[in-house]
């Protein structure tokens, strides 16, 4: 697998979204390193989970482009985007609570492949998030981690490329969290995998990404390493106030 | 879009009428027509009354109570023996119903739906539906499936030679304004009228204000059947009835709601009246009319649903 | 699932249909007939199912396609001279056909809209029958030639209860399946996870738009009578609803097992109590809906009786 | 003694546990201001108070009163007031009925009244638009009407959820003052905020929560010099 540097995965264009008056995202633009992990981060109400619904096809954009492989993905339909090869998760998990273990993860697969190749694939996934032994229990009881894993094994059904995570470590516990991210790494560093984290607890975000982009008030306000928006003004205005 | 909908709407059946010959535009038709129109928006005003009731308890509640048909069945039923068992006045006899349908409403929220407002929205939809098949079941096995009807002041008004108004209508229309002014002004002015638009509203701040939202749910729920029960009143003194009547109820007060944007007591008035303005012209002009005015319901329901499912005066937020 | 227990459960169909090949001769008409419209409730429970148990788009006016599959078979039967049975697949086309178009309009509505929306289809198209006098006889209906037939509808009831109950086995054991609960369970996943809803909705109301229509025609010919207010009779989406919520939605054996019991039940206290059971009914609605929404299954699944899930 | 205690309060949202341990006082008299990152459990500080979320364990206490489990008609009858997040009022009521609505467990008029007098005198532009719709006033407005209602039943401590969240700078600095106003009238204040800073310099005391624990606590100078508390924001 190639980590081919300076590659660009995924480039958004002057992404706008507007409800009503309120400008949820008002012309934000940025490019995603191709087989990097990075992050996305900014206040309450920046407008990052409505940049991850624009990007999915959740909700279609007032304005602007999203430029995957070469191709316009901006209004698309959702089912669309996944099967480019664009999968995610949620910010508040979205497992089917009265589906099994199992039939949450099949009910990803793609319909082109056969059945049993299909349930290998649910078979090994459940495996790598340790899952294997859940898989006749409901979705719904579960506890909030491991439905965090099952939801994060469920977009890996169809090998995406890139992968869109929003906010992985909420109401996760520690040793659970540690497990996510060493998965997450798995898929970057031996599968080059593009993915892109958003959360809001900080340690995740400057230990494991390698490029952040910090949003406030619906446009990009900073982007660079882990160190320079530690250190950088605006950022710290953002959150802090001033 | 809605607009040119509807216009389209109410000129089908004017298309329908010139072309199997059966509108004239000459003097006699057109006092007939005006008589129609006026019939219709008489009517209308009782649609609305009964509409506003299921308006009422989806603005507050989400929920829709699929057997509001059946309580407005149930009043014509409660009104018919109150005039042939006790020999009392229809009208008189509203003093009667309309408390027994504030608690039959009350009782119903507190026993049945309290527990599941806020819930899976299928679920208070299929309970009501179940209480709909028992409310129409009661009522067969006491009253039978034979239609009823009460002789009220069946004969008509005369405004001009050729322009006539059914007596039963006009009184009919004029308690059914009365009653709707009257749960409107107690919406505007009283507290606990107040507090029902409150919990409409936004639930979860109405209760750090200090509201219990489940008192307030339950006479919403009374207030709702008494005027599905007010409005059997005012449809049992102008057409016939018998138990199975009230899905047809139903879905008109559905469609009225559809029509005035859900749990918006204005629209339901207007709603109300478009309906029964449709439906009288329906049955005037098209062939087959009195069957063909149950598709007016239908096709307005679906058609609004589909083009503008807020409604006429819905919010955007919907 | 194991390849065994398909196996087993091919054999248990097997035996019931060998059963009800071989036992009703031994009864009278009456109890043939009996059978009979268990089966067609087995149809119509399962067939609600595949739209309203897996999907989670509950119709309130199943009915219409049962009617109109009934009178697809009485006005070609009676007044364009068809033999009975080719009437049938004609039933089924016009029923899926129909589906397809009011699926594409009324599936983007939620909840409550769709159920109600539909209720109103069935009212309309009921309306459309009884004033389209020149096509369906309007509410006088239409009679049928008197002819002996119990047998003949007895078996065509029983050839299509099979493969209602195969086709619903298909659905109730593949990804396809697996793709309309995940649209019951949450819409906007399953649309991020690669599901086109759009398609997959359509695709199981004109599933579920079939078999009954067929059922209808057996039906209308069984009985020699149609008219708009039976064959749209609220009643009988009544009984799907029920059947299905009672056995289970959603799962292939619920429907079966809750048209047997509650269609033997309502036959037995008929008899006695015509009013009754209805009254009896709605209560039992009200019941199933508040406490045991994922009805005999469900419970049967938290004793550990029978296993989560419809893939394993 | 302390007006509010919270003493090791656990609680979360169905199984997702959102605070642990976390323990707050605020006497009489005083601003109190809980800050913290996104995610921190700042709001759900309140509605833990409000007994809208699951309470796991812990005390609960308004002026020495046990209020766990209590319904909020009766927490507000205790004399603490609550200003929910996100500046909402009834959109579809006026000014006038708004404030009603606050005072609905008072059924004495005279009392409404004298509340409604007060609540103008302190906000004196709510007085002027009484007739107009909540929905149609500005956001800072908003806020205060809110603010407002809340007062109606004459509390004598109030709790501010978030009142700067999507406010234009102007405006934040009236509420701030506003807030500075209440505490003058001798209302005891607890405020949440995401614009620390701000929250900070207007606050007597204030407790720094990350990830739903207890991470500093301090006077509202201490804390604004701090520059780990700075840091924090950002991870490290």
């Amino acid at each position: 697998m190639s980590n081919g540097a300076g590659e660009i995965a995924l480039s958004v264009r002057d992404l706008k979204k507007h409800f009503g008056g309120i400008k949820a995202v008002d012309g934000c633009s940025f490019e995603l390193p191709k087989g990097r992990i990075s992050g996305l981060i900014g206040p309450n109400g920046s407008g990052k989970t409505t940049t991850f619904n624009l990007l999915t096809g959740v909700l279609a954009a007032d304005s602007g482009s999203v430029i995957y492989n070469g191709e316009n993905i901006s209004g698309l339909r959702p089912y669309q985007i996944f099967n480019r090869g664009i999968s995610r998760t949620f910010q508040i998990t979205r497992i089917y609570r009265e589906m099994t273990v199992f039939e949450n993860m099949l009910s990803a697969s793609s319909m082109r492949v056969s059945e049993r190749e299909a349930r290998t694939r649910a078979e090994e996934l459940m495996e790598f998030v340790t899952l294997t032994k859940l898989r006749g229990e409901y979705g719904g009881n579960l506890s909030y981690g491991q439905q965090k894993l099952l939801e994060f094994a469920r977009a890996l059904m169809t090998d995406p490329d890139l992968i869109l995570l929003d906010e992985p470590a909420a109401g996760v516990n520690r040793t659970l969290l540690q497990n996510l991210l060493e998965h997450i790494h798995y898929l970057q560093e031996d599968l080059g995998k593009t993915i892109l984290i958003v959360e809001h607890d900080m340690n995740v975000i400057m230990n494991h990404c390698e490029k952040i982009f910090v949003m406030d008030y619906g446009v990009k306000i900073a982007e660079g390493l882990p160190e320079e928006i530690q250190n950088n003004e605006h950022v710290i205005e953002a959150y802090f106030g001033h | 879009m809605l607009g040119a909908f509807l216009a389209v709407a109410y000129a089908l059946p004017f298309a329908v009428g010139i072309y199997t010959e059966s509108v004239f535009f000459d003097l006699q038709w057109l006092a007939d027509f005006t008589t129609v129109l006026l019939n219709g928006f008489m009517q209308g005003g009782v649609y609305a009354m009964f509409g506003a009731g299921l308006t009422l308890i989806f603005g507050v509640m989400r929920i829709i109570n699929v057997a509001h048909g059946e309580t407005v069945m149930l009043g014509a039923y409660m009104t018919w023996s109150a005039f042939f068992g006790l020999g009392v006045d229809p009208l008189l006899a509203l003093f009667l119903t309309l408390p027994l349908a504030f608690v039959w409403g009350w009782f119903v929220q507190k026993v049945l739906l309290n527990a599941v407002v806020g819930g899976p929205e299928l679920t208070p939809l299929l309970m009501t539906f179940g209480l709909g098949l028992v409310m129409i079941h009661v009522v067969e096995a006491i009253f039978t499936t034979d239609f009823r009807t009460i002789p009220y002041l069946p004969d008509a008004l005369r405004l001009s030679e050729n322009i006539s108004v059914g007596r039963n209508r006009l009184i009919s229309f004029v308690m059914a304004t009365v009653i709707s002014c009257g749960v409107y002004i107690f919406l505007k002015k009283h507290r606990i009228g107040k507090a029902i638009r409150a919990t409409a509203q936004n639930a979860d701040v109405a209760m750090v204000c200090g509201i219990n939202i489940f008192h307030i749910y339950m006479i919403t729920s009374g207030l709702a059947a008494a005027l599905a029960v007010a409005g059997g009143a005012l449809v049992s003194i102008q057409f016939g009835f018998n138990p199975e009547t009230g899905i047809f109820y139903t879905l008109q007060a559905f469609a009225i709601i559809v029509l005035g944007g859900r749990g918006n007591f204005i629209g339901a008035m207007i709603g109300g009246v478009m309906l029964a303005v449709m439906e009288s012209m329906i049955s005037f002009m098209v062939p087959n009319g009195t069957a063909m005015v149950e598709l007016a319901a239908y096709g307005l329901m679906i058609f609004v649903l589909l083009i503008r499912p807020r409604g006429l005066l819905g919010e955007k937020t919907d | 699932m194991s390849n065994w227990e398909h196996l087993r459960n091919f054999v248990v169909l097997a035996a019931a249909v060998v059963a009800l090949l071989f036992v009703p001769p031994i009864f009278s008409i009456y109890i043939r007939s009996f059978f009979m419209f268990m089966m067609l409730y087995v149809v119509l429970a399962l067939s609600w199912n595949i739209i309203s148990g897996y999907t989670g788009y509950v119709s309130f006016g199943h009915v219409v396609f049962y009617g109109i599959g009934s009178y697809a078979t009485g006005i070609l039967m009676v007044k364009a001279g068809w033999h009975w049975i080719p009437t049938l697949f004609a039933g089924a086309a016009v029923s899926g056909v129909f589906a397809a178009f009011l699926g594409y309009a009324v599936l983007r509505l939620k909840g409550p809209y769709f159920a109600i929306a539909m209720l109103g289809a069935a009212e309309g198209v009921r309306v459309i029958a009884t004033v389209w006098e020149s096509l369906t006889g309007g509410g006088d209906g239409i009679g049928f030639p008197n002819v002996e037939n119990s047998w003949e509808t007895y078996h065509a009831m029983l050839i299509l209860t099979i493969i209602t109950i195969i086709v619903a086995y298909w659905v109730g054991h593949s990804r396809f399946g697996i793709r309309l609960n995940a649209i019951r369970e949450d819409e906007i996943a399953a649309q991020s996870l690669g599901v086109n809803t759009t398609f997959y909705k359509i695709s199981a109301l004109v599933l579920s738009a079939i078999f009954p229509a067929v059922g209808g025609g057996i039906q209308s010919y069984k009985v020699l009578y149609i008219e708009p207010d039976s064959e749209f009779f609220i009643l009988v989406t009544i009984y799907m609803k029920l059947f299905a919520m009672f056995g289970g939605k959603g799962t292939v054996i619920g429907p079966i097992l809750g048209a047997v019991i509650l269609y033997s039940v309502q036959e037995i206290t008929w008899i006695k109590f015509p009013t009754a059971h209805l009254i009896a009914f709605g209560l039992f609605i009200i019941f199933v809906a508040r406490f045991m929404p994922r009805g005999l299954m469900g419970f049967a699944v938290d004793r550990g009786w029978a296993r989560k899930g419809m893939v394993h | 003694m302390a007006m509010l205690e919270l003493r090791n309060i656990d609680a979360g949202y169905g199984r997702i546990q959102i605070l642990h341990d976390v323990t707050i006082d605020v006497s009489e008299g005083e601003v109190v201001c809980v800050i913290g990152p996104n995610g921190a459990g700042k709001s759900t500080t309140f509605k833990v108070i409000m007994g809208f979320i699951n309470y796991l364990g812990g005390e609960i206490r308004f002026e020495g009163e046990d209020i766990v489990g209590k319904r909020p008609d009766q927490i507000l009858g205790y004399g603490l007031g609550y200003v929910p997040q996100g500046r909402i009022v009834f959109n579809q009521m006026t000014v006038r009925e708004n404030l009603e609505i606050g005072a609905y467990i008072e059924r004495d008029a005279k009392k409404v009244k004298d509340a409604m007098d007060y609540v103008f005198t302190l906000f004196p532009r709510l007085e002027e638009r009484q007739k107009q719709l909540g929905g149609t006033m500005s956001g800072g407005e908003q806020q205060m009407l809110a603010m407002g209602r809340a007062l109606m039943t004459r509390p004598r401590m109030i709790m501010l959820d978030e009142p700067s969240l999507g406010l234009s700078p102007r405006f934040v600095t009236e509420i701030f003052n506003k807030i500075l106003g209440l505490a003058k009238e001798g209302i005891t204040i607890m405020v949440v905020e995401q614009n620390a800073a701000r929250a900070l310099e207007i606050a007597d005391r204030g407790y720094v929560l990350e990830l739903g624990r207890n991470r500093y606590e301090g006077t509202g100078q201490e804390l604004l010099g701090n520059p780990d508390v700075r840091r924090m924001y950002l991870g490290g």
